[in-house]
């Protein structure tokens, strides 16, 4: 119900408010009456029921798949670690 | 103007309908047993055969990768193909609209008659209704076809423990195409319906030594039904691998947007077959010989329980049920 | 937002990875290792509440449950805005699409959910105009194309959708369309978290915030949850990587014994949200003394209604002594309120795979694939698999 | 309430479907193919088969003396027997639109299994689609038939100089009762549909040596339009005693009204026949033991010229030409 | 009526009778042999006018034309008034009925003839909402059904008709249903009589007078073609021998050399007609100035119209300026003129059976079962059969 | 399209203004608005578009019929009488 999906923005319509979106190759018209952000051609954007709702911290979520990189390369050394002591 | 568009006359059983079943479907379709005009067209059949219907209502009627005509033919001789028959005789019955446009009817026979070109079968009778504006949806089709049983035991009921299960090809391609080619919807992208006619591609299957125990071609209720009734009809356990499952990034797309499971999206030219394990490998070579079944791959096993149950296994380890679907599913995909 | 002056898009992250990079297979294994291991250090049983049926479809959906030590439980929140309609409302919307002047529009899975004499689907299928929409602003062509007809937007959903009616009701202002009201059953969640916390029996010990909400109402309205109910409540994307993540989160925070709000989903959700959407729900919007939620009864202060100079736009008012006001009790034998709670088990209910399934719902919790119960009917056992 | 009526759900594919298609049809229908649920039945044939289709529109679909399920059996059961095919399997696609009231449906299932006994032929493989409300008018069937041809060689192609001109009965009451069973019309009559099934009067028709060239159902289009076919097939002349033509009062009643031709209405178990005159006096006796055949009687000849048109004669000697109707015939009779 | 006194129904008198008796064999044979003969000492041809369609389709439909000798010629009159309507009153219909909130309502055939861009049934399949009616009050139905819409009565017919139009139009008016309106193209039969005979070189010299056009308005409104055109009228019955007497007694109306207007089908036509239908025709309608016929061209006061106080009924007034007005001519090649006038036969036109056929006619003689050369069509060379 | 056929009257529907009548064993219900005179069951009237047109003279009718069949009977007669002179 509250399903909302990243897409990239690839088009602006200012006159009509709106913006194209491409979602992993699907491209849809959807309203942009809710940002209040600057948009650009390449910013991701969250879609919710024909509405983009907002913008997507890039470098935020960059940093977590940073992160979860860290966490699976720290688990592997571990059980690198205990395969390598038994 | 008379002929720009269909008119209840052409449904009246009298002159105006002779000419058009004449001046369009006789030539689109042409052979001598159709052209005979009996009550009933005379065939002659030898030993096992089958049988198999199906009506066509799917909206809209044209879409990207094919139209009704299209998936009329590949959609019942797909059905022949999967019962390891070779189709030989169609039937055809057509319902359309008062005002179908005459030029889209044309479009559609000819598109009948060029995916017949691809399997050899003939629609060899007919028939052709007009209702009055309203009462149907543009048109409707069906198509029932007979084809003699090259293979005969192929069957749902004889999965068993140690079959491998193939797909031959990405999945929801065909559900996805018509969502997207829906009026309102808006939809842009580079998707096309899979909709193609696979006996070529199962004639070659056929005449190696596989002993293939079932095929299904993956239509309404896509991948899951399916699977669901496989291990329903054989009393087995199937399990799939969901990473192995190939779909496309557009499906993926449409997916997330609204919602839908590819596994539950209709195909209607990918089907999918299990075969003892060890052979799985040489059906695949010569599946991927065939353009349309180039993504062909090994999905999943056939085990022993729970019985009658779908496992879907994620590349984490965990596992779920693969449900049949429910519900209405939108838009009329066939 | 978080960070608002991006102005340098990083172009090295592709769209793809915010699909891929949050489903990935080794960071699941890898979070799943250390929620294990965290989860040793627990003192007692976390009893984990998502709220939002959407966290539940990616649980089921994604076998997370199957990855969780036993001392991690979850239990499975309101559901989603369609579960917890009192059937009253239901009843409602099939009045006014039963109206022969009027056409009836509503989001997606809404149509399948039974009232009290069946769904807006059957009503559809005995001549009812009922339209099911993928875009609320859809519903301006439709009032636009039939100005004989009065079109009702049945708006249903949490704070994530209240802004897109609220825009729907702004641009039918600005076109002139006077045919176009609104049947509002815009619910909230911070008074569902508290009403769940409101049974001194209550298990839940922790939550996960619906993200999608935050994105609209910001982290701030989850405050009340860590201060008043000393619970932690971890705001969670929906990819199975963000709610094992946020899983992990919460064991944490529960071996330090923190009861603070923490957003995990902080690549969209800021402290203050959509300022934006907030401002447009504030301008045509305001609190319901109380509204009854399936499965929970009445909870006060927990919906929206318009605001009493958009009454001309608002359906309840227009076809007020027409619409049926019969309250309709959940089934006898409907556990849910308990299951909510984490007092019983699905399974615990007599009329549970029985009387109420998927096709047959009789609780709400069995009403959509988001529910408790749909989900152990569908669900249960498969873990047990080899 | 869910069960009162069919849901888009019924044709989803899914959990509904399933149920809809076991619990209806296959009740009704009950037999070990059908029950196999494969994509395609198996069926084995030998030698000559005929193979017919037809979908039925008719409007309303309840009227005096049957229903669209009654219709759409006894229609392609009789195409078989016209060709001189024993009706052995039929397929069933079936398209109905959302809110159709299932206590219909099961009458109109149930019809079709009554009517099915009446010939021994079975329904083998089948097809549902649930359109929605607006997009179909209440249900169409399609039923395609296969039979093992007992007689070879019966052919609107044989007609010959010197054959008699047989019908089975009196001619046109389908047409007529649909048209008064028309909402709007509000008439009131005896009169039934003449629709039934007539393999039983033809297998003992085809047990006899007679030397039947040609057999057909006077359906759409009525006799005008069989005795048309039949003298452009054939090549000859078709004289017909306009006086001899059965019709009976009611029919008459309804074409005075309206400016009908009872030769133009359609029939649904009612048949001519074709043979060398000298054998029509023995295949008279033969048809008359048949209920539904007892005002059988001989209507005409086939000479030779003017090849191609049919004569009627009236009973004051003057002749004019009997033509294939033209024109939107309202209403909608199968 | 002849004999209004009659109040001793004579009981052996089947309805039966006035079928098979007016069919019977016998007497149709009897009738030719004293025809033959008494044509035996015509000293000219006789060239007889059936004016109505529905004398055509009988001579046709039981092959009178093979019963009678050489010198007694049909010449097939204007046919049916589905046949005479031009061109523009049909594109009109199609204008009214292609507007949306319009639902246009007509009789039987009316839908198959072609205006200058084709049927009301072709505008019906691409969208347009036309209703063929058997009964004109079904029209009251549709009207009250569909308040919104206005609900025009296309109004076709001779003078046996008109009468059934006025009914509606007074039910309309005691209804209160405001929203039904008329476009009237009823015609009459003396003026095309006149027309027919005003050609100098016309060789009709009798004709047969439609009775049910009598039947309202009595024998009496051929006496101008008695008197003033010294041709023969026989106001004939429909059936073979009713129309079989008709020819005898113009026959001996011919050798007797006179020229009076004589009632075969004293059945049910009397010399004044049915006056409640005339005054009830007199309340509502007025003579138009002219009339284009389709085949015959304008004829003066040959049809009807609403009169002044029913201008609020009037659809040609109401839709004034949104009907097209231009006057479509027949086709170049067509004959009908002539033929209509038995100044040519339908075989000497150059596209008969090839351009103009039944299914696509180009003149009105080919429109319906009732015109001459569909008729010539149908049946030409029949007789000479065995 | 005159189309007018005799049919018989079967029922009086005053208060609507209609009647029933039966068409070789077809019963419809027609319009009387058209009919000045009195109506009674039994007689026959003829039928257009749905409105009775007006009565039919059973005794001119009978009178048709009787002329007919003395017609037949004189040519039945002359032929006798010709081919018994032959
Ligand atoms: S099984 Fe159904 S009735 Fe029982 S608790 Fe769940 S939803 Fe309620
Ligand atoms: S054949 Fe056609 S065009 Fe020629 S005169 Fe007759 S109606 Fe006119
Ligand atoms: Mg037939
Ligand atoms: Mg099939
Ligand atoms: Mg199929
Ligand atoms: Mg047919
Ligand atoms: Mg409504
Ligand atoms: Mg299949
Ligand atoms: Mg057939
Ligand atoms: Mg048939
Ligand atoms: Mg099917
Ligand atoms: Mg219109």
């Amino acid at each position: 119900m509250c399903l909302s999906v990243p897409s990239e923005v690839v088009a602006l319509h200012d006159d009509e408010q709106a913006i194209t979106v491409d979602t992993l190759g699907v491209r849809r018209k959807v309203s942009r009456h809710l940002l209040s952000d600057e948009i650009q051609i390449g910013d991701y954007v969250l879609i919710h029921i024909g509405f983009a709702m907002n913008k997507i911290d890039k470098e935020d979520a960059l940093e977590s798949l940073k992160l979860y990189k860290e966490i699976v390369e720290k688990l592997e050394a571990e059980n690198h670690a205990q395969s390598s002591h038994q | 103007m008379s002929t720009n568009s269909i008119q209840l006359a052409h449904g009246g059983g009298g002159l105006e309908m002779n000419k058009l079943i004449r001046n369009l479907f006789f030539k689109a379709f042409d052979n001598c047993i159709l052209r005979n005009e009996e009550d009933a067209a005379l065939l002659n059949l030898q030993g096992p055969t089958a049988f198999t219907t199906d009506s066509f209502t799917v909206s809209p009627l044209f879409f990207a990768g094919g139209d009704i005509g299209k998936l009329a033919i590949a959609g019942t001789v797909n059905d022949l193909a999967m019962m390891g028959a070779e189709p030989q005789y169609l039937s055809l019955g057509v319902i359309i609209e008062e005002g179908f446009p005459m030029a889209s009817l044309e479009t559609i026979v000819a598109s009948m008659a060029s995916e017949l070109k691809k399997c050899g079968a003939k629609i060899v009778c007919g028939d052709t209704k007009v209702v009055p504006k309203g009462c149907a949806d543009g048109l409707f089709l069906n198509t029932t076809g007979v084809g003699r049983i090259v293979k005969p035991g192929l069957s749902a009921k004889r999965l068993m423990p140690g079959d491998a299960i193939l797909v031959s090809g990405d999945i929801g391609r065909h559900g996805a195409a018509i969502l997207m080619a829906r009026e309102g919807l808006e939809l842009e992208s580079g998707l096309v319906s899979d909709c193609a006619t696979l006996w070529g591609a199962v004639e070659q299957l056929l005449v190696h030594p596989f002993d293939i125990h079932a095929m299904r071609d993956a239509t309404r209720g896509g991948l899951s039904a399916v699977l669901n009734e496989w291990a329903a009809a054989s009393d087995v356990m199937i399990e799939v691998d969901e990473a192995a499952v190939p779909v496309s990034d557009e499906v993926k797309g449409l997916c997330e947007l609204y919602g839908f499971e590819a596994t539950d999206l209709a195909n209607e030219g990918t089907f999918v077959m299990a075969l003892p394990a060890a052979q799985a490998d040489g059906a695949l070579e010569v599946l991927k010989r065939f353009g349309h079944c180039e993504n062909a791959v090994i999905i999943g096993r056939v085990g022993e329980s729970p019985a009658g149950r779908v496992i879907l296994h994620t590349p984490w380890g965990s596992n779920r049920y693969l449900d049949l679907p429910a519900g209405e599913l939108l838009p009329r995909i066939c | 937002m978080p960070n608002q002056a991006i102005n340098e898009p990083d172009s090295s992250l592709k769209l793809k990875s915010l699909y891929e990079g949050f489903r990935d297979a080794g960071t699941i294994r890898a979070l799943a290792a250390r929620i294990n291991s965290a989860a040793q250090n627990l003192s007692e049983p976390l009893y984990i509440m998502e709220v939002c049926g959407g966290h539940t479809h990616t649980i089921m959906k994604y076998g997370l449950l199957g990855l969780i030590p036993d001392n991690v439980k979850f239990i499975h929140g309101p559901g989603c805005p369609v579960c917890v309609m009192p059937k009253e409302r239901i009843d409602q919307a099939i009045a006014l699409a039963k109206m022969d002047d009027v056409i009836l529009l509503t989001l997606g899975d809404m149509i399948r959910v039974p009232g009290s004499k069946g769904s807006l689907a059957q009503a559809r299928a005995s001549g009812a105009d009922v339209r099911p929409l993928y875009d609320p602003l859809d519903a301006l062509a439709i009032a636009r194309d039939n100005p004989d007809k009065t079109v009702v937007f049945f708006a249903i959903g949490f704070e994530t959708s209240t802004p897109m009616t609220a825009v729907l009701l702004q641009q039918a202002e600005h076109a002139a369309l006077p045919n176009l009201l609104f049947h509002i059953n815009h619910v909230l969640v911070p008074p569902a978290i508290d009403a769940v916390m409101a049974e001194p029996a209550t298990k839940v010990n922790a939550f996960i915030g619906p993200a999608h909400v935050s994105v609209i109402s910001g982290a701030k309205i989850y405050r009340r949850a860590a201060d008043v109910h000393h619970t932690p409540v971890v705001v969670s994307g929906f990819e199975p990587v963000d709610v094992m993540e946020s899983i992990l989160r919460l064991v944490e925070l529960k071996n330090l014994t923190e009861s603070v709000v923490d957003v995990q989903y902080s690549r969209a959700v800021s402290e203050e949200g959509n300022l934006t959407a907030q401002a447009l729900v504030d301008e045509y919007f305001e609190v319901r003394d109380s509204f009854r939620w399936r499965g929970l009864g009445p909870i006060p202060q927990s919906a929206l209604k318009l605001k009493g100079k958009y009454a001309h736009r608002d359906a309840e008012i227009h076809f007020g002594g027409r619409l049926p006001v019969q309250e309709i009790d959940d089934h006898k034998a409907c556990q849910c309120g308990d299951i909510l709670r984490g007092l019983a088990n699905p399974m615990d209910c007599k009329v549970f795979g029985r009387g109420c399934t998927p096709q047959t719902p009789l609780g709400s919790c069995m009403v959509s694939s988001e529910g408790a119960c749909n989900a152990y009917y569908r669900y249960h056992g498969v873990q047990h698999v080899d």
